[in-house]
């Protein structure tokens, strides 16, 4: 059997990239927030590097009874499942991790770790509002699950392929998705969202909450904590250059560096976005998602699966 | 080949030690993800058979379903998290004498057996091959299987939902306990 | 090291707790530039302890310190303080007003690795010796009983749903991040549920309100029937609703406005109070807040609730509206028939616009209507004084029963309790 | 393919184990004591352990997504062959789309998608 040739060099690369990217969003998360509260000053820029050596020189300080191992795997798996995910993101056919025929299932199955992740930190501590919070996000999950594989297969469904790198050709011989399935844009960019519990889903790390499972997190786990979800916000949004703005297509520039440009603009308007979008009830988003969202995003399928049926000149046939 | 065979002995080991652990930890937490690691590494096994789909399709329900199971392992067992030591393991003399057994039989089976080899190639896309079987030959099977989810849906719904059109569940039962004379069907 | 340290700590975080008259300086930490805002204890840098603490919270407090992650320090803001804010804490940073502090200095204490925040406070001994004990020297017996590592587990109890699944005391307050500090909540939880509320206590100690409370709250110059100024009262109003606001919209994660919300408090100024009203009353916060914490008009009158929060269930309860001098200027009392959550917000904001109005037009008038922010201080029989916020306390222990957990905080902040003032006879 | 995304997986994990082990370097010092370590109870010493017999309210929401997720196992090599089967592919999803549906169509009507 043939494993495929290792790409040593790609691992490393793509972990500096993550590292820059998550540098990125957390000073425009600074900003966004400080635009909101009308206070842009130096401290803007300094702010996310002093928050960083300030966890790190806080200490970590253990809960009277936690599961260690379930506590600190949180954050470290959620760090682990974001890089795996992005073995098939291609910023290029030639820069990428690793093309998989099935790299689409690949990814979301590594979103759903997510959840094992949450679930971790909510019930690591031992402490009751943190395992709220991990037993709110798990009711997040059943609500953004569905739409988001039902779009992401529409998604797949002209490039006749669940590879990341030929649903990008097909849009490039053809048209980009965003144009064709606006609808699953945004049901995909709601759920990239969720995924990484940001902005209006912050279930997991609620105010209501106390801060729900960062009460009891400081120190570098704190940190780690946050660079996940930065990290994971990063990869959910990034995936929606692929999928639906033509990857690397644009004049000029290398096909690397577009995907890259259109990563990081992806990835900050998200992150601004959740910010001032106040903050969605978990049950009336649950009820929302089943009702509403699930039949929009199979709605979104029939359209884009009928339109491709009769004109093929939609999938670049 | 033999980078074959590592993989596979590490993932066999893998999965089975932790579906070992499900047994020996006293957390139901810690239980529940372990049984989900040991799915996953059979997952990865999957990927030895050249099936990438079904890899990649297992890992993802496997996922969803294990912490679903954990909100009921701890809605109901008592010491939800072990806090106090405990013992999972009823009749363990009979349950291992009937592992062993089983184990050795199956095994020789597998070395006794004169297996087939197969001469076809496998398909270049086991996921296309998959979904034209899907349409083709297995399409009724496919569309049963619809049937039979809905068919799912509607029972769990029927018994698990406290309230439904006609009311809350429980208070209907309890009129009709003290003689209310209220009929409401499926409610019963 | 150092620097690094001076620098990675230049902005510390800051976990309040609140005294007496410690609400003003407080709100003035908040928006002060070199503190921000924590969740947590834990995470904490620095413990604020806010106006004067009343003694009994010592064993409390001295928990919570203990809680904190190294570095830690006590910052005791309070008018005219000069000394440690209470027997048992370590010695931290002390001041009389925000403007005084000597942030180098408190620096300096807070990343002092050998001082008395640097080391434990408290013996090592767990909550229930369990080390030797029970079965397997973990505390605990038999499945469920013991005390396994110090704390016995939740026991069942029936639920609605006719399961028998655990039901946890869970404590909401009286140190909960964004509702008022001193009100302890003891709730019985099943899941995230609120079965019940098993009590509820205001640990501040009960007085008359001291000397000065009358320039914080008007209304209680105008129950001892002296003549306020229109404008006294309805600034007084304006700044606790706005106050009111922004804490209710932290809650709702919604820091950024919450802050123009305390910076325009402030001065005051009308224009951009106007904006600001604007945004807060939006679809979020009607779509955060809507059916939560129903009271009805019934319940509202039988429990004997004051001020915005029974004018919010349809009751038309404002001593303003038979004072003369607020018929003058064609006072008309803000009334909403929700009862919920949504509604409290609603009559709060819409009474910000009046009282903007009002301070527009009202010129000198005079007063005698007794009626604060949160509602009229009456006489009790005894003579003695009955504070709108005591009066609604009464609305915690029924309300809570069957919400769930954000609804239960949201509930606790709509109520705009000053557990302060529910203190005073 | 596989190999690269478990050097992926490894290089996070690495880093994130590196961070952990660079703050337990830097770390400011450490308490060990009991009453340091008491988890946060809005200040109230905790009576009982946090675990417990969690009563989730979603459960109808577990039931129906377990069975609904079925249909991504289907869905997915569904929509590979899609183009290649034409119409025939159309109807048949379409198909069983709308038996699935019926089953969400009637735990709305049941009005059991709420948290009980």
């Amino acid at each position: 059997m043939n494993y495929g040739p290792v790409n040593w060099l790609a691992p490393p690369l793509a972990l500096v990239l993550v590292i820059l990217g998550v540098a990125w969003l957390a000073w425009v998360n600074r900003l966004a927030g400080d635009l909101a509260r009308g206070r842009v000053s130096l401290e803007t820029l300094m702010g996310p590097p002093r928050d960083m050596l300030r966890d790190l020189h806080k200490e970590f300080r253990l809960t009277e009874r936690p599961d260690l191992a379930l506590w600190l795997g949180a954050p470290l798996l959620l760090l682990t499942l974001t890089m795996a995910a992005l073995t098939v993101l291609p910023l290029s056919p030639d820069w990428v991790g690793a093309d998989s025929s099935v790299g689409v299932v690949f990814f979301t199955a590594m979103f759903a770790l997510t959840l094992v992740a949450a679930y971790w930190a909510g019930w690591g501590p031992n402490s009751k509002y943190p395992l709220i919070a991990g037993y709110r996000f798990v009711g997040l999950m059943l609500a953004y699950e569905m739409p988001l594989a039902i779009t992401v297969i529409a998604v797949a469904l002209p490039a006749e392929s669940l590879s990341v790198s030929s649903i990008v050709a097909t849009q490039q011989a053809a048209y980009w998705n965003a144009l064709t399935q606006p609808l699953g844009l945004v049901i995909y960019l709601l759920c990239a969202l969720a995924v990484p519990f940001w902005g209006p889903f912050n279930v997991v790390n609620a105010p209501e909450l106390a801060g729900g499972a960062l009460v009891e997190l400081s120190g570098a786990p704190k940190l780690l904590w946050r660079f996940g979800q930065y990290a994971l916000l990063l990869t959910t949004s990034a995936f929606a250059v692929p999928l639906f703005f033509g990857g690397g297509a644009g004049p000029w520039w290398p096909a690397p560096v577009w995907s890259l440009v259109k990563i990081l603009l992806v990835s900050g308007a998200l992150v601004a976005l959740g910010h001032g979008l106040g903050r969605l009830r978990l049950d009336r988003f649950m009820w929302w998602a089943w009702v509403v969202l699930i039949p929009l995003s199979l709605l979104n399928l029939f359209l884009i699966g009928l339109l491709i049926l009769i004109w093929p000149g939609l999938a670049g046939k | 080949m033999s980078m074959e065979i590592v993989v596979f002995v590490v993932l066999a080991l893998a999965a089975m030690v932790s579906g070992w652990l499900v047994f020996r930890v006293d957390s139901m937490a810690r239980a529940t993800f372990s049984l989900l690691g040991s799915f996953l590494a059979v997952a990865c096994l999957m990927l030895l058979l050249a099936s990438e789909f079904l890899f990649a399709i297992t890992f993802l329900m496997m996922i969803g379903e294990m912490v679903i199971m954990v909100l009921y392992m701890i809605a109901f067992m008592m010491n939800p998290a072990g806090l106090n030591p405990m013992n999972m393991v009823h009749q363990p003399r009979w349950a291992a004498a009937a592992g062993i057994v089983t184990f050795l039989v199956l095994a020789s089976v597998i070395l006794v057996t004169d297996w087939p080899v197969s001469e076809a190639n496998p398909p270049a896309d086991v996921t296309a091959a998959i979904g034209h079987e899907l349409l083709g030959g297995s399409m009724l099977i496919f569309e049963t299987a619809g049937v039979t989810l809905l068919t799912g849906m509607i029972a769990v719904m029927a018994m698990a939902a406290r309230r439904g059109r006609f009311g809350d569940a429980i208070q209907v039962q309890r009129e009709d306990d003290d003689g209310g004379g209220h009929d409401h069907g499926g409610h019963h | 090291m150092h620097r690094a340290r001076h620098f990675a700590f230049g902005r510390p975080r800051a976990f309040p707790v609140v005294g007496l008259g410690g609400v003003e300086p407080w709100r003035e930490l908040l928006l002060h530039r070199q503190l921000s805002l924590g969740r947590g204890p834990r995470d904490a840098d620095l413990l604020v302890l806010s106006g004067e603490i009343p003694t009994d919270w010592g064993n409390t407090l001295r928990a919570l310190f203990e809680t904190m992650a190294l570095p830690r320090l006590v910052l005791y803001v309070a008018p005219g303080a000069d000394t440690d804010p209470l027997p048992g804490l370590p010695p931290g940073y002390t001041a009389s007003s925000v403007e005084g502090i000597d942030w180098t200095l408190l620096w300096e204490r807070l990343l002092d690795s050998q001082g008395p925040s640097a080391r434990a406070l408290l013996a090592d001994q767990p909550p229930t010796p369990w080390r030797g004990r029970g079965d397997h020297g973990q505390g605990g017996e038999g499945m469920m009983g013991g005390t396994p590592y110090g704390r016995p587990m939740a026991m069942t109890m029936e639920d609605p749903d006719q399961l028998a699944l655990d039901d946890v005391p869970t404590a909401l307050g009286p140190h909960f991040p964004g509702l008022p500090s001193g009100l302890y909540l003891g709730l019985r939880l099943q899941g995230d549920r609120v079965r019940q509320c098993e009590g509820v206590e205001n640990r501040f100690p009960s007085q008359s309100p001291p000397p000065g409370s009358g320039h914080r709250e008007p209304a209680l110059r105008a129950r001892a029937r002296e003549a306020v100024p229109v404008a006294d009262l309805e600034q007084a109003r304006l700044r606790s609703h706005l106050g009111w606001l922004a804490d209710l919209l932290d809650l709702c994660d919604r820091p950024g406005l919450a802050m123009r919300l305390r910076e325009a408090r402030k001065d005051l100024d009308s224009h951009a109070l106007r904006r600001l009203l604007d945004r807060a009353e939006s679809r979020q916060l009607y779509y955060q807040t809507r059916n939560i914490g129903v009271i009805s008009s019934a319940q509202a009158r039988q429990w004997r609730l004051a001020g915005p929060v029974a004018r919010a269930s349809g009751l038309k309860l404002d001593t303003r509206n038979h004072d003369p001098a607020y018929r003058e200027l064609g006072f008309q009392p803000v009334v909403e028939r929700g009862g919920d959550v949504w509604s409290r917000c609603r009559v709060r904001i819409r009474e910000c616009y009046q009282s903007l109005d009002l301070l527009d037009r009202a010129g000198d008038a005079h007063t005698r209507a007794p009626e604060g922010a949160r509602g009229s201080f009456l006489d009790t029989a005894g003579g003695g004084l009955d504070t709108p916020s005591a009066r609604n306390l009464a609305a915690l222990q029924p309300g809570l029963a069957g919400l769930e957990w954000h609804e239960a905080v949201l509930f606790v902040g709509s109520l705009d309790l000053d557990t302060e003032e529910a203190a005073w006879r | 393919m596989y190999t690269t995304a478990l050097l992926y997986a490894l290089a996070g994990l690495l880093f994130g184990l590196a961070l952990l082990a660079l703050g337990r370097v830097l770390r400011f010092g450490v308490i060990t004591t009991e009453p340091a370590r008491q988890p946060f109870e809005s200040g109230m010493d905790p009576q009982v352990h946090a675990w417990n017999r969690f009563h989730v309210r979603y459960l109808n929401y577990t039931l129906i997504f377990l069975l609904f997720d079925m249909e991504m196992v289907y869905m997915y090599p569904w929509a590979v062959v899609f183009l290649d089967v034409g119409w025939k592919a159309f109807m048949e999803m379409g198909m069983f789309i709308t038996i699935l549906l019926l089953g969400i169509l009637y735990t709305w009507r049941e009005g059991a998608f709420r948290w009980d």
